[in-house]
């Protein structure tokens, strides 16, 4: 049964032959297709239909859902509360910013607003998580362009802040830490300093990480004018994030609609006009930065202000002792039980916030009941998948993952 | 039964099988792949904030996982596809291996045992037919891919068919560069030409660079790693191996990587020197003692390259190839033209 | 002070800044080569001595159960139920009561500890464990009894090492013996 | 905010049928026939990119609405507000003219919309499922037809025994 059997003469574009094991269809005069994915070391959970012609990618068709879970769908069948699990399982390692529309989009439909302790410990958690998200997007796409330290190095780094995560919420992932109201633990003892600590490591390493990976001139020559996006492009894609920002858009949501504590903090929104490759992974490393800066400030901040108020008086002000001594002993905020049954008023809201990869925006209807009536949310990932289709083609094979690690593609994210 | 002895003994040391079979060839050449493999990943490891193989032999740090993966490896069922060519998919892995192995005939390994009664008009230009041995096995992992009958193999071999034309050249030019002082194609004579400071590979550093390299391109390692690359084309040529050819194919590179690092410890780092054994030495210090240093210098050219691995990532096949092309070659000519000026000047 | 945008563009780079940045490359991965920073945890011989707070599992304290259903009713996963028995009051005589009580199924659980929260007497407490081992998938249902038992970890049973991992502003996580007090709390 | 409805309002007069406030958005309602003229009238206003179209099944009233959050990304006034296109289109024969080739953002948005509601984008360049497979996408997950049960919060029934546990 050799591969010699297949007869090639006269043979039509879209006619489907026989192989022993596989029906072979020839889709076009030298062209041919691979599928890269769903089980390949180079797709992730998901499938990358590719054309080639040569060496050169003609057609790239990407192939969702590989993780699909119908969270809209479940959204409408749990109370309120039950979402923000449910939600931020889409990118776990980015949970507080992945779920904090969701929760403002409730606070808004219930008319509050959260204290603002609350506020500064949500943008506390928010940019360990950014960090923690870039630096496992740029783990991956290291590894992508086969330079097997970037992988491991930004991977054993955010280890550092998913153990910050951990001591303020008590999970290393899922934090599941805004709550409509305010937040669900104060910071224990010692960690501001801790926090201390690690931002003055993570801005050493941030120039190791240049030495070995970004002016290294083989990941260089790999990065360069791979994958442009110009600026008109980049809009009309609707592209979201640090991909945007790399091709000089200066959108951000916390630029144009600041939420929570972000218009009392000073800081920069990095934006490079190149659009390649490499600007989208220089603008991650300086949004790193920019997130050490914030997170300084917000330790200051937090040190400064008084204990207490990580829950708004609408859950808090009833609360009976027990609550509050526990509170002040662990940090810990205890729940009303009416949280398991919560009444949304009716109405609609629109809410959107800047998660790792991008801005997230999330449509909460709620009927007066105890579910919402829908709950539409549009991930990252989501809007990025659109790269693959209008960048990719064009470039060699070799440039998928150059281009697929550069967008920081993150399949559950999109999936939802 | 004395006689069957000597007659084993006489065979099992007849220089075209001992250097095939036992040092500089495979037995020697498994041993030495087994130790550069822990140590790529104990390299790794160790730049990466990790701590690498471990568990099976704590004490040796883990040095024998390499031999439990051989065993797993071995165990590992071998799935013949359908749809391949079954005579070439069996066959290239095997020939791959030996083809990997035979320019190790060749080489020697120490001025006196030599190859006098084997073949000895030939040896005079064993560096030329160790060259021409090392050229031979890309031409199985083509067709290891082409009989895979599999998209991702035939990108792979297609790929290592590229860089086999790219690096070919630049490699024999570089290792000509230092025939060119001594005025001989016998290593031997290279190796003696040489002494402990002057040394070809820092006479010569264009003519070393380019080989080196050039080694890197041959055997797909970092920053070259592009036939097998992972990301885009799953195993490249192997993608439809299994269990002890998978193992097999695997380790045909290291090995190839350690024929052309001995290559390389011999015409550049003056292979057996300090050591200087004379005509009528033992067995011992005339043979065994010159092949262990020659073995040691190889250790440590493939250990450098393996130490790359945690510091490249791969490039792309064209910025491969143009590094190949319109870099190494120009550098590896320029280190033939070197070698040639040393060699009217009779420097060495 | 709100946000600013700052436009920044990519490091330029020539031919000599390529020599520049293999030899920095080559560089430091030799500086970690031989001066390597290393945050592995030996897992089972090593075991992180979990902090108060962690959100590991959870035990109920069934003297303190007021039988209020807010961990069951606001448990995400469905993982937590009520089981219901139905026997005499010990107060009226004659009479008959229905008790209610939590369980759990760590099939289910995501430790999210929304339960733990809203709990309003502090019936059910997390304890310090995260790596409980258990035998099939029908174990993992927990019933009342199980359910009030602190599990224990494997590591801390077979005489691992507690380690906890400290900041440090030169090497990120530094790995400690738990015993020698790193890290507070 | 403000701003993007006034410059909304500018574009789209003469168009919308009416304007719904919702929180962090406004949406402006337009009938189907001329969602592509509003659609082109948003975007030479300045209106960029589609954020999220939003397929909303409103079985009480037999109407599917879609709508269409659009933002700018070029313009720093608009992008502080979201400004929604609304048509509603009858439940069983859903058709609502394809914004992609206005709005590529929008493409694989909608082809969400069309998986889980089986709202047909007239003139869509592409239009399958994708992130389902097509025989569940035929279900239409998210119409409020499709029911999906929780699970009740008690385990078993009622147990008698002989004393309290």
């Amino acid at each position: 049964m050799a591969a010699g059997e297949l007869k090639l003469s006269g043979w039509e574009v879209g006619e489907v032959r026989r192989l022993p094991g596989m029906d072979v269809k020839k889709i076009g005069k030298d062209l041919y297709e691979i599928f890269i994915g769903p089980q390949h070391p180079g797709s992730g959970h998901m499938r990358i239909i590719v054309r080639l012609d040569g060496d050169v990618m003609v057609e790239v068709d990407p192939d969702l859902g590989y993780v699909h879970r119908t969270m809209e769908k479940l959204a409408e069948g749990r109370s309120y509360i039950k979402v923000i699990p449910l939600m931020e399982r889409m990118a776990i390692l980015d949970a507080c910013n992945i779920t904090l529309p969701y929760v403002e989009a409730v606070e808004k439909l219930l008319g509050l607003e959260p204290p603002e302790r609350a506020r500064y410990l949500r943008v506390l958690l928010c940019e360990i998580n950014r960090i923690a998200s870039h630096l496992y997007g740029m783990g991956i796409f290291g590894v992508f362009l086969g330079h097997s330290t970037m992988y491991m190095w930004p991977f054993g780094d955010r280890e550092v802040f998913v153990e910050l995560a951990e001591r303020l919420t008590g999970a290393r992932l899922t934090h599941t830490y805004a709550i409509p109201g305010g937040v669900r633990r104060d910071v224990p003892e010692g960690f501001t300093d801790d926090l201390r600590k690690a931002i003055r490591y993570m801005r050493k390493r941030l120039e190791d990480y240049r030495k070995i990976f970004l002016d290294n001139p083989v990941i260089r020559a790999r990065l360069e004018d791979v994958g442009v996006i110009s600026r008109n492009l980049a809009i009309e894609l609707g592209i979201v994030g640090p991909n945007l920002r790399a091709s000089g858009v200066e959108y951000d949501v916390r630029l144009v609609e600041p939420y929570e504590a972000y218009d009392e903090l000073d800081f920069e929104i990095p934006v490079f006009e190149e659009g390649d490759a490499l600007a989208r992974t220089w603008v991650r490393v300086e949004e790193i930065k920019q997130s050490l800066r914030i997170l300084e400030q917000v330790a200051d901040k937090l040190d400064k202000m008084p204990r207490e108020g990580v829950m708004h008086d609408k859950f808090w002000a009833k609360a009976p002792k027990l609550y509050k001594d526990v509170y002040a002993k662990e940090g810990r905020v205890k729940l009303m039980p009416l949280f398991a049954t919560l009444r949304v008023p009716k109405g609609k809201a629109f809410a959107r916030a800047e998660a790792g990869r991008g801005e997230i925006v999330y449509y909460v209807e709620s009927d007066g009941g105890m579910t919402p009536y829908r709950v539409r949310v549009v991930s990252p990932s989501f809007r990025n998948a659109i790269v693959f289709k209008y960048i990719a083609p064009g470039h060699r094979l070799m440039d998928l993952p150059a281009i697929y690690g550069s967008i920081d593609y993150f399949p559950p994210e999109a999936d939802r | 039964m004395s006689g069957a002895i000597t007659w084993l003994g006489e065979w099992l040391f007849w220089p075209p099988f001992f250097q095939l079979v036992i040092a500089p060839g495979l037995v020697a050449a498994l041993v030495i792949v087994i130790f550069i493999l822990w140590f790529e990943r104990k390299a790794a490891a160790r730049v990466q904030m990790r701590v690498g193989p471990y568990n099976v032999s704590p004490r040796l740090g883990g040095a024998l996982q390499l031999i439990a993966d051989l065993v797993r490896y071995s165990f590992q069922e071998f799935i013949m596809p359908f749809t391949v060519d079954r005579a070439a998919f069996v066959a290239a892995p095997l020939l791959l291996l030996l083809a990997s192995m035979l320019p190790m005939a060749v080489i020697p390994v120490s001025p006196v045992l030599p190859y006098s009664y084997a073949w000895p008009n030939i040896m005079k230009y064993n560096l030329l037919l160790a060259l021409a041995l090392a050229t031979l096995s890309p031409i199985f992992t083509v067709v290891a891919g082409w009989a895979s009958n599999n998209k991702f193999s035939l990108i792979g071999a297609a790929r290592e068919s590229f860089m086999v034309t790219a690096y070919e050249l630049i490699f024999v030019l570089a290792l000509l560069s230092t025939a060119a002082p001594v005025h001989s194609y016998d290593l031997v004579k290279i190796v003696e030409a040489q002494s402990t400071w002057k040394l070809m590979a820092l006479l010569n550093p264009p003519a070393f660079l380019a080989a080196f390299i050039a080694t890197l391109l041959s055997t797909s390692g970092f920053p070259f790693e592009i036939p097998e690359s992972e990301h885009e084309v799953v195993a490249g040529p192997f993608t439809e191996y299994s269990g002890l050819m998978y193992g097999v194919e695997m380790g045909a590179a290291y090995i190839k990587r350690y024929a052309m690092s001995v290559l390389m410890a011999l015409a550049f780092f003056s292979g057996w020197k300090p050591l200087d054994p004379q005509p009528g030495a033992g067995v011992w210090s005339g043979y065994v003692a010159p092949l262990v240093v020659v073995l040691v210098k190889a250790t440590i050219i493939m250990a450098v390259m393996s130490f790359l691995r945690a510091v490249y990532g791969r490039y792309r096949l064209d910025q491969a190839l143009h590094l190949a092309w319109k870099i190494l070659l120009p550098l590896a000519l320029l280190g033939y033209a070197i070698g040639l000026v040393y060699g009217y000047l009779g420097v060495l | 002070m709100p946000a600013v945008p700052s436009r920044k563009r990519v490091p330029s780079y020539g031919f000599l800044s390529s020599i520049k940045g293999n030899l920095e490359a080559l560089t430091i991965g030799l500086k970690y080569f031989l001066n390597p920073n290393r945050s592995t945890l030996h897992y089972p011989r090593e075991y992180i001595k979990l902090r108060p707070g962690y959100r590991g599992y959870i035990v109920l304290n069934k003297a303190k159960c007021i039988m209020c259903e807010s961990c069951a009713r606001i448990c995400p996963a469905s993982a937590m139920k009520m089981v219901r028995f139905q026997a005499p009051d010990p107060k009226r005589p004659g009479k008959m009561k229905l008790y209610k009580y939590p369980v759990i199924n760590y099939q289910r659980c995501i430790f999210c500890g929304l339960c733990v929260d809203v709990c309003p007497t502090e019936a059910l407490r997390h304890v310090p464990a995260h790596d409980v081992v258990y035998m099939n998938l029908a174990e993992m249902e927990l019933d009342l009894e199980a359910f009030q038992q602190e599990p224990k970890s494997p590591a801390e049973e077979e005489g691992g090492i507690p380690v906890r991992y400290i900041f440090d502003s030169e090497k990120g996580l530094v790995k400690v013996r738990a015993s020698e007090g790193g890290g507070g709390q | 905010m403000e701003e993007a409805r006034r410059r909304a309002e500018e574009a789209l007069a003469g168009i919308y049928e009416s304007i719904e406030e919702g929180k962090g958005f406004v949406s402006f309602i337009v009938p189907v026939e001329r969602l592509v003229e509003a659609a082109e009238a948003l975007k030479s206003a300045g209106f960029d990119h589609v954020k999220s179209v939003t397929a909303v099944d409103r079985p009480k009233e037999g109407v599917i609405e879609v709508t269409y959050h659009t933002s700018s990304y070029g313009d720093p006034e608009l992008a502080k507000g979201i400004v929604g296109l609304t048509v509603r289109v009858p439940r069983d024969n859903p058709r609502v003219p394809s914004l992609s080739r206005i709005w590529v953002s929008a493409e694989f948005q909608e082809r969400e919309a069309f998986e889980f509601f089986g709202v047909i984008f007239e003139g869509h360049p592409d239009l399958r499922p994708i992130l389902l497979a097509p025989p569940i996408a035929e279900l239409r997950p998210l119409r409020k037809d499709f029911v999906v049960k929780e699970e009740p919060i008690y385990r078993g029934p009622i147990q008698k025994v002989e004393k309290p546990p």
